[in-house]
């Protein structure tokens, strides 16, 4: 072996972290992130230093400080502990709506595609119907309509999510569904249903959780774009989204708007990266030979 | 530059890959020169290490390779491993042009011939716009482009997988390369296509001088042209010779493998239908055995192969690496049991009949009142499997052979015709009277790598048939009879821990057909169960499968489109071509007086690894290519291609007519050609 | 082809009738009183008053009525008059949608102008600092909550630093240039007033960044992924084998090919920046369409939130057949498919 | 760091210098008002309900009377000089002033008085319901008109002050397809018209209006009193607080209306911007239901009571609106016929704990109830109704009361508000014209039904006796009893009254403003010298 090829190998080898941490580097720090706000939220009665709803108007707007660490809203309320608290709600709205959108999503759109026919054909238009407004509108319109509060907010998600799933459980079903070992569980004569649950579907779990991780920032997202608009939460509950839009026309108080703003783009971005770093793993694409 | 120097002179070429589990050397000290205008040829299994070879010396591998210091690539005296990226950019398509396998996704599909042909020849200046144009229309009329001036506003995907390859052979003479590395360039084609383009290659090769470095795994190509002949195995060199003597007494004992491997057309397989398989398969290129590499596979192994022998010469002009050839020994041919005449399966009822089975399958409308085109895909097929038999169908892509496994195993349904298995109809049964019919035909897949679900294990892949079909007693009972499945088909009981993807290709194609024999079928249809397989592993699965229906008297359909291969494992043989049956007949009769035109040319077409008998056969060349079968011609299908073919060939579609007892053929002038 | 194309537009027009009656329905369901939101105290409790305005606009009607008289109104080029600003629904239109189109126009021709050459560098030079700061700023572009981003970068670079102009399109010292178009721009040319064009344009630095970030993002992810792709692709090394030079395998080879999939993303981006601008024009007090549709919902004005759910779906009509189109020109075997 | 971001801005505008554009150099000639007038719907006299469009409909035409800024109970002569009872009180003659043009020449005749007039009421629009004690107006001469009362217990003087009586040129209108006769409703076909130009007499006339941009106004050369300042008014639409704290410390508006009192905040120290403020008689008042079926705890009035007594007034103004809002007895606001803050203190309900828990006692629930109250969704003032019912919420907490909020969009409070479906909510009240009536009759009826609240027959009796009550310290009194009553009933509890207050730049001098409708006495700003 000559020398350079061997330095090359060596060097090869020695940046093995290197190269994990490259690829996985991020997963791993988006994992740590989404971990860290679960945690947050589950301990949020012992961690947060106030009651979240504890008004006192002598103290509000104080710039933060060793008392109030972020400082204290147009109530006197401690941001900080709003903040904590208000993970709760983000991450539960953005999981369950993922979870539901896509449980619901595979279900129809697995059945869709592995039926084909007359209900693909309805289930593809009535996907194309939703898609065809505006996310945030339609969202807005069903929310209005129900009322204001997180579990109809979260209605009007799923409303405007489940096409989004559907569709991808379709293409998935359909990848796999031409592939020879499901030929072969049809060869065996096997029920459709199993053939469905049993082989397709675990197979296309795959992509279905890259999505779904990347999706759970977006519904995040859109939940506190809802919360931001008015919709969303009923007051005292926190929610990021609702305490951005109660701090944006303050921009002496940065603090207000600023914090709950950066716990959302950090829990998305942790998302994010989790997802990206799922998709590498399962995609043998984007992995070195 | 000197006259006597070779044109191309590679020396101790090492090409190592690095990845995440360390550096894997796929060529390990590689030697071999190519004169100007020579013909040399490189064959081995895949992962032998030989396309790295050929990729090495235009520097176009992956981003993660490197060729170690002190390989030497020289090229008219100059060392290519050396040039900067300028210098090896300006050799490649100039003076080395190179050809890939998959002609399908060799052209970009976005882009016109016209400019995907011109832009070789721009880049290296030689020539005006107008120029290459004008040159390139001309190369592919040399290629045997039909209105090279039409073809060249055309996009890739307007053209067949052959003509693509001649669009790919003019790209890479376009301008006039001293050597043309082609690496494995039909492997992607039907077998009447890559002899008109193995055809093509040794004109070329011939009237413009042009040297060919030609890859293959496949004996018979390389002895079709070829003159002299490397056989890799794991990233060495193991037997370098002239073809002719290589191919007829091989000094290596894996050469001697893969030789014996392959069945023959020009010789009756035997009667045991078995062929000589070597067991394992080759070493992790990460890995390699101490000593010979090939020595834990060997079956002349001696107690010195422990040491790593040298390439050394063991004739004239030929080299070896063995202990036992340089030694002077002699391998000598495997022993056959003679021909033995066609078992006869002649009982009565036939366990399986097809009548006039038809399957069209829509095409998706273009708008709402076009009409809807239709893909012929089988087109009134008639067939007859006895009970114990085994049945080949034979034809080219596009023939419909895989569509009848489907139509048969009921994965589809067919448009029209009847499918009786014993006393029912499996066209037309519905999902109750099939369920319990399942269990009694079974398939075995092309596809190793799709065919089991890898999210299941092997012993999950297993059971879930047996409990199923209830055809085991509780967990305990089902994973003795796994154990039991995967010893039949040569595995440990162990493998049912594991996933597919740990194993090979082999591998799965066992654990395939173990899950086939699970529900104990009557019947097994195995559609292409070994084309993705290397030569050495098809003669185990072909031997496994041929234990297995002695063993447990099986009926076999055997879907392939290697003609040698049906012949060696089917006691009858069905000739497909656009969806209809051209001749039927026994394997004997097929080969011994083919009666369809279509049939001998086949049979003609597929290369046979042994130069001397190549020279002597007849060489019948289809003209064209295959018709598309949305719009299969009128009469006879054949007849656009048929040496021939005359005026009522296009009007009467000609009958399988029965010319003697067993032997039919669909052909207006049956036996003339 | 072309009846391919008539198919198309005629499927898509049911599509978005059918989708005024989905939000037509919605909105009935919602309890409020269109009515009552536009009278005062005084006149709401005048039950001749609320009758009158119910009457006017054809609120005293059944529903199928109401929602027949809209069809009626959509063949004769009328969207109907619009409760909360007393003006026929097209005239609103064609006021905020200049402004939204200028925008969203902006900010496509920035994610497509950064995004792709960014995606492709990023492909090219895999696992590089170009690599991970594509990584980063396709990240943080989507994961930025639009509102937020839109705050902060108002309070940074107009606040702060001074060194962009704050909401609106045009400062409130220049006058705006005569509506030819109603995209400020393209009118400022028109007038050679390259003061207000400067102006107008500077006004549009923020909006459009915010606006495009999540595209931009989502635009430099495909471009790199079908890119990564396409160089797996044995064409490419074909190309190299013809003696190509890099630079023309990916501008020649590899842009071709991956390009293909970001032009379906980018049609889709397109009309999700025309209609998702809800946000950023709220915070950039932008006098837009995405504002209009917000209060149109707020203030239950059926003509308007069914207008604009009309025109909405037409977008997505006509971006979705010229996405469909530029592939077919992309990409010939679509093209044959669809032809033939 | 990004605090006092807009400190640092208004010294650092030099910076800017690439996108922003040099301020005014010359004497000013163009009054800026920054002002979000998206609620602007249109601009005729006659069908204008909205907030805004009184601030350029009172600088571009007058009224037959008019008030002073800080006079609320005493009308002045505008267009009228004099005004006498006649028949039998039924009807009220005025003289009109004699020289009035309107901006394009021609001289104010009875005919414009009645034209003008009889539209308001023929086209039927939302205004109309103002005009609601309004009788037949009949020509006596050409400077003579008589307008007779429908009901002449009730006044009818405060309402002519309100900008949808403006006089308007009958020539003018009706050339622009106005209809003053009964059909208006069908006929008229002026407002689009109105909503581009105007046809009064004001100091200035409309030339322009463009939805959700400006409004601008041009001097009117011939106007009968003291010339207008300007040269031209320009109303610029800027919706956000924050964009037009901006703008006026740039000076690029003169005037910065919508300023949130933290906004305002940053404006102390200023030396190019100071903030005036004036009274309102806008309030903002809590309410709860009577009706048992609704809450059976509120419908007791002791648990009303305990709740009134619960609330944290002064933390109220001045933590959330920093202290700019003045808070009246009950319904009426002080200001209007004689409510002063002094009465508030007198019988006004006051935050006292033990006194809630008392009479959480004696309602029967001494540990406290649940009600829920509603809420829009919007901002109120320079808060939220959100923030301040929170505040309430914790500020009952504290007796044990628990108030759930469900918050709403606009226009679904108004309906379930108007159709009596809430328990409590938060409601603010303004009113066209200064007439108590305006307050009084709808406490004891509309607003009453809304609350299920059966008033006795002597508030019903007071209500009537002050509108007739032509003297105004009888009046006084006679209302103070009316807000005893309500005070005790605790159907209404008064929040706040806002005091108003805008950014004016220096660039500009005597910027008042007004509790009236127009908010600010547009047409006596001047340009500093």
């Amino acid at each position: 072996m000559s020398q350079a090829a061997d330095s090359a190998a060596e060097a090869w080898h020695a940046d093995r972290f290197g190269r994990w941490r490259r690829r996985f580097g991020l997963a791993a720090f988006g994992a740590a992130v989404v971990l860290m706000w679960i945690a947050i939220a589950i301990l949020a009665p012992v961690i947060a230093p106030y009651p979240f709803e504890a008004v006192d108007v002598t103290k509000r707007l104080l710039a933060p400080s060793a008392q109030h660490w972020l400082g204290t809203d147009a109530l006197g309320r401690d941001v900080l502990s709003r903040l904590i608290w208000g993970s709760r709600i983000s991450l539960f709205a953005g999981i369950v709506v993922v979870a539901i959108g896509a449980a619901l999503g595979v279900l129809i759109g697995g059945v869709a595609a592995y039926a084909g026919g007359r209900a693909e054909e309805l289930m593809m238009r009535a996907t194309d119907l939703v898609l065809c407004f505006p996310p945030i509108i339609l969202a807005m319109a069903i929310a209005a309509a129900l009322g204001i509060g997180v579990r109809n907010t979260m209605i009007a998600m799923l409303v405007v999510w489940w096409p989004k799933f559907a569709r991808l459980a379709r293409s998935l079903v359909l990848v796999q569904r031409s592939q020879e070992y499901v030929e072969a569980a049809v060869v065996m004569g096997y029920g459709s249903g199993r053939i469905l649950f049993r082989h397709i579907v675990p197979n296309a779990v795959g992509p279905l959780v890259v999505l779904v991780t990347l999706d759970v920032g977006q519904a995040i997202i859109t939940f506190a774009g809802l919360s931001f608009l008015g919709l969303g939460v009923v007051p005292p509950m926190p929610e990021w989204g609702a305490m951005v839009s109660e701090g944006r026309e303050l921009v002496d108080q940065w603090w207000v708007a600023t914090f709950p703003g950066l716990a959302i783009l950090s829990v998305v971005v942790g998302f994010n990266f989790l997802g990206d770093g799922i998709r590498d793993w399962l995609d043998p694409k984007s992995r070195r030979r | 530059m000197t006259d006597s120097a070779p044109l191309l002179e590679v020396r101790n070429l090492r090409t190592e890959f690095l990845t995440d589990a360390g550096p894997v050397r796929a060529v390990d000290g590689v030697s071999f020169e190519v004169e100007a205008g020579a013909t040399v040829g490189i064959v081995g299994e895949s992962g032998s290490g030989k396309s790295v070879t050929a990729l090495s010396i235009l520097r176009l591998l992956a981003e993660n390779a490197r060729i170690g210091d002190g390989s030497r690539i020289a090229f008219r005296g100059r060392d290519l491993a050396t040039l900067d990226e300028d210098e090896i950019r300006r050799l490649r398509g100039g003076e080395i042009a190179m050809i890939f396998q998959d002609p399908l996704t060799s052209l970009n599909p976005v882009l016109r011939i016209s400019k995907q042909l011109v832009e070789g020849m721009l880049a290296h200046g030689r020539q005006s716009q107008a120029e290459a144009l004008r040159h390139g229309i001309d190369l592919l009329a040399r290629m045997g482009i039909n209105a090279p001036e039409r073809a060249v506003s055309g996009y890739p995907h307007e053209f067949s997988g052959g003509m693509r390859q001649r669009v790919m052979l003019a790209m890479g003479f376009a301008n006039n390369p001293s050597l043309l590395i082609a690496d494995e360039p039909t492997t992607a084609l039907d077998v009447t296509i890559q002899a008109q383009i193995l055809d093509l290659l040794k004109t070329l090769n011939r009237e413009f001088g042009t040297a060919v470095l030609l890859i293959s795994h496949d004996l018979g190509v390389i002895a079709n042209v070829c003159e002299r002949v490397l056989v890799m195995y794991a990233g060495e060199v193991v037997e370098e010779g002239p073809a002719e003597a290589l191919l007829a007494e091989p000094r290596h004992p894996y050469t001697w493998a893969l030789l014996n491997a392959v069945p023959r057309l020009d010789q009756e397989p035997p009667a045991d239908k078995r062929l000589t398989a070597i067991e394992g398969a080759p070493p992790d290129p990460s890995e390699p055995p101490s000593g010979c590499r090939f020595r834990p596979r060997c079956p002349f192994a001696v107690e010195r192969c422990g040491e790593h022998p040298d390439l050394l010469p063991v004739a004239e002009g030929r080299k070896a690496r063995c202990w036992v050839t340089q030694a002077g020994e002699r391998l000598l041919k495997p022993s056959t049991a003679a021909a033995v005449s066609a078992p006869a399966a002649e009982a009565g009822q036939p366990m399986l009949s097809l009548r006039n089975v038809v399957k069209h399958y829509p095409l998706r409308r273009d708008a709402l009142f076009s009409p809807r085109k239709v893909v012929h895909a089988v087109d009134g097929v008639d067939l007859d499997i006895g009970r114990g038999e085994t049945v080949g169908l034979v034809g080219e892509s596009g023939s419909g052979k895989s569509t009848i496994a489907r139509l048969i195993t009921r994965i589809q349904k067919p448009t029209a015709g009847s499918i009786r298995f014993g006393d029912i109809d499996l066209a037309t049964a519905d999902r109750s009277v099939l369920r319990p019919l399942r269990r009694r035909i079974q398939m075995i897949f092309q596809d190793p790598y799709a065919s089991l679900n890898p999210r299941m294990t092997v012993g999950q892949i297993l059971s879930e048939p047996l409990r199923f079909h209830r055809l085991v007693r509780g967990p305990e009972e089902a994973k003795a009879r796994v154990g039991e499945l995967l010893e039949m088909v040569g595995l440990s009981a162990r493998a049912a821990e594991r996933y597919p993807h740990e194993f090979s290709g082999g591998q799965r194609q066992r654990i395939g057909t173990a899950r086939a024999l699970a529900v104990e079928p009557e019947l097994i249809i195995a559609d292409e169960p070994i084309s993705a397989l290397d030569v050495n592993i098809r003669a185990q699965i072909i031997n496994l499968f041929v234990g297995l229906q002695q063993r447990l008297g099986l009926t076999f359909l055997f879907i392939a489109h290697d003609l040698a291969v049906v012949r060696q494992v089917s006691d009858r043989i069905v000739v497909l071509y656009l969806g209809k049956v051209m001749e039927v007949a026994t394997a004997r009769d097929l080969f011994a007086e083919p009666l369809h035109p279509y049939t001998r040319s086949l049979i003609s077409a597929a290369p046979i690894p042994d130069v001397a008998a190549e020279r002597k056969r007849e060489h019948i060349r289809l003209a064209g290519e295959p018709p598309s079968p949305v719009a299969p011609p009128s009469g006879c299908r054949f007849r656009t291609r048929c040496p021939v073919a005359q005026g009522i060939c296009a009007e009467i579609e000609p009958p399988l007519a029965e010319y003697r007892p067993g032997h039919r053929a669909a052909c207006h002038f049956s036996g003339q050609a | 082809m072309f009846r391919y194309l008539v198919m198309r537009v005629a499927g898509m027009a049911v599509m978005a009738l059918l989708a005024t009656l989905v939000v037509f329905l919605i909105a009935n369901q919602v309890p409020g009183d269109p009515v009552l939101a536009q009278l005062g105290d005084l006149a709401a409790s005048d039950p001749n008053m609320v009758a009158r305005y119910r009457a006017r606009w054809g609120l005293d009607r059944p529903l199928s009525e109401q929602y027949w008289i809209f069809l009626k109104g959509i063949f004769n080029g009328d969207l109907g008059v619009s409760i909360s600003t007393q003006r026929p629904v097209l005239d609103d239109i064609r006021q905020y949608a200049p402004a939204t189109v200028e925008l969203a126009t902006v900010a496509f021709l920035l994610s497509i102008a950064v995004g792709i050459p960014l995606g492709v560098l990023a492909a090219i030079r895999r696992d590089t600092w170009i690599d991970n700061l594509a990584r980063f700023i396709s990240l943080a572009g989507v994961s930025s909550p639009t509102f937020w981003l839109a705050f902060i970068m108002l309070a940074l670079f107009y606040g702060g630093l001074q060194i962009a102009p704050g909401p609106g399109r045009i400062d409130l010292s220049v006058i705006s240039p005569q509506t030819v178009t109603g995209l400020y721009l393209i009118d400022a040319a028109i007038a050679r007033d390259w003061e207000a064009w400067r102006n107008a344009a500077g006004h549009l630095v923020l909006p459009s960044i915010v606006l495009a970030s999540g595209t931009l993002g989502l635009i430099t992810r495909t471009t790199r992924a079908s890119m990564l792709e396409a160089m797996t692709q044995d064409y490419v090394r074909v190309a190299r084998a013809k003696g190509l030079r890099e630079r023309k395998i990916v501008i020649g080879h590899l842009l071709p090919n991956a390009l293909i999939p970001v032009v379906t993303l980018g049609g889709l981006a397109y009309a999700v920046l025309l209609t998702g601008a809800v946000m950023t024009e709220t915070i950039f007090s932008w006098p837009g369409l995405g504002r209009y549709t917000f209060r149109s919902a707020v203030a239950l004005d059926f003509p308007g939130i069914m207008g604009i759910t009309l025109v909405v779906a037409a977008v997505y009509l006509v971006i979705n057949l010229l996405t469909d189109l530029s592939y077919a020109l992309l990409d010939p075997r679509v093209a044959r498919e669809r032809a033939e | 760091m990004m605090r006092n971001l807009l400190l640092r801005l208004a010294a650092g505008a030099a910076i800017a210098a690439a996108l922003t554009l040099p301020a005014y150099a010359q004497k000013k000639t163009t009054l800026v008002v920054g002002l979000d007038i998206s609620d602007g719907r249109n601009y005729d006299p006659a069908r204008s309900a909205d907030l805004t469009p009184p601030l350029t409909m009172g600088a571009v035409s007058e009224t037959l009377l008019t008030l002073a800024t800080n006079d609320l109970v005493n009308v002045k002569p505008s267009l009228a000089t004099n005004w006498t009872l006649v028949n039998n009180g039924a009807a009220w003659r005025f003289t009109l002033r004699p020289g009035v043009k309107f901006w394009n020449g021609d001289t104010l005749t009875a005919e414009d008085v009645k034209f003008s007039l009889d539209r308001l009421v023929n086209v039927k629009d939302q205004p109309a319901t103002y005009a609601s004690n309004m009788g037949p107006v009949t020509i006596i001469d050409p400077m003579t008109v008589e307008i007779a009362m429908k009901n002449p217990k009730e006044p009818l003087l405060l309402d002519l002050t309100a900008p949808s009586f403006a006089i308007y040129s009958a020539k003018m209108a009706k050339a622009q397809g106005a209809v003053s006769e009964p059909g208006a409703d069908q006929n008229d076909k002026a407002t689009p018209w109105f909503n581009m130009n105007s046809a009064g007499t004001g100091p200035y006339r409309m030339v322009g209006w463009e939805r959700n941009v400006s409004v601008t106004m041009q001097k009117n050369p011939n106007y009968w009193g003291t010339p207008a300042e300007f040269e031209r008014v320009i109303v610029r639409h800027i919706a956000d607080g924050a964009a037009q704290l901006l703008a006026v410390r740039r000076g690029d508006v003169d005037i910065a209306m919508n300023l949130s009192a933290e906004q305002l905040d940053s404006l102390k120290g200023s030396a190019d911007v100071s903030v005036i403020q004036g009274a309102s008689t806008d309030t903002l008042y809590f309410v709860m239901t009577s009706n048992p079926e609704m809450n059976a705890v509120l419908a007791k009035k002791e648990a009303r009571q305990a709740v009134a007594s619960a609330i944290d007034y002064d933390g109220l103004i001045k933590g959330l609106v920093g202290g700019f809002a003045e808070r009246s007895p009950n319904f009426l606001p002080n200001g209007i016929a004689g409510t002063t803050a002094e009465q508030t203190k007198e019988f006004g309900w006051k935050e006292d704990l033990t006194k809630a828990k008392a009479l959480l006692a004696a309602a029967g629930v001494p540990n406290g109830f649940e009600f829920e109250l509603i809420y829009p969704n919007a901002a109120y003032f320079s808060t939220s109704y959100q923030l301040m019912t929170q505040k309430i919420q914790s500020d009952l907490a504290r007796v044990g009361i628990k108030m759930t909020l469900k918050p709403m969009d606009n226009v679904n409070w108004r309906a379930q508000f108007n159709g009596a479906k809430s328990q409590a909510t938060t409601a603010p009240w303004n009113s066209p014209s200064p007439n108590p009536y305006l307050w009084t009759g709808a406490s004891v009826q509309r607003v009453a039904v809304r609350m299920g609240w059966k008033p006795s027959q002597e508030i019903l009796d007071l209500v009537a006796q002050g509108a007739a009550e032509n003297d105004v310290a009888k009046q006084k009194a006679i209302y103070e009893k009316y807000q005893r009553i309500l005070v005790d009933n605790a159907n209404y509890v008064t929040l706040m009254q806002p005091i108003y207050r805008v950014a004016v730049h220096k660039n500009i001098t005597n910027v008042k403003l007004t509790p009236n409708v127009w908010k600010m006495e547009l047409a006596q700003i001047k340009p500093a010298s």
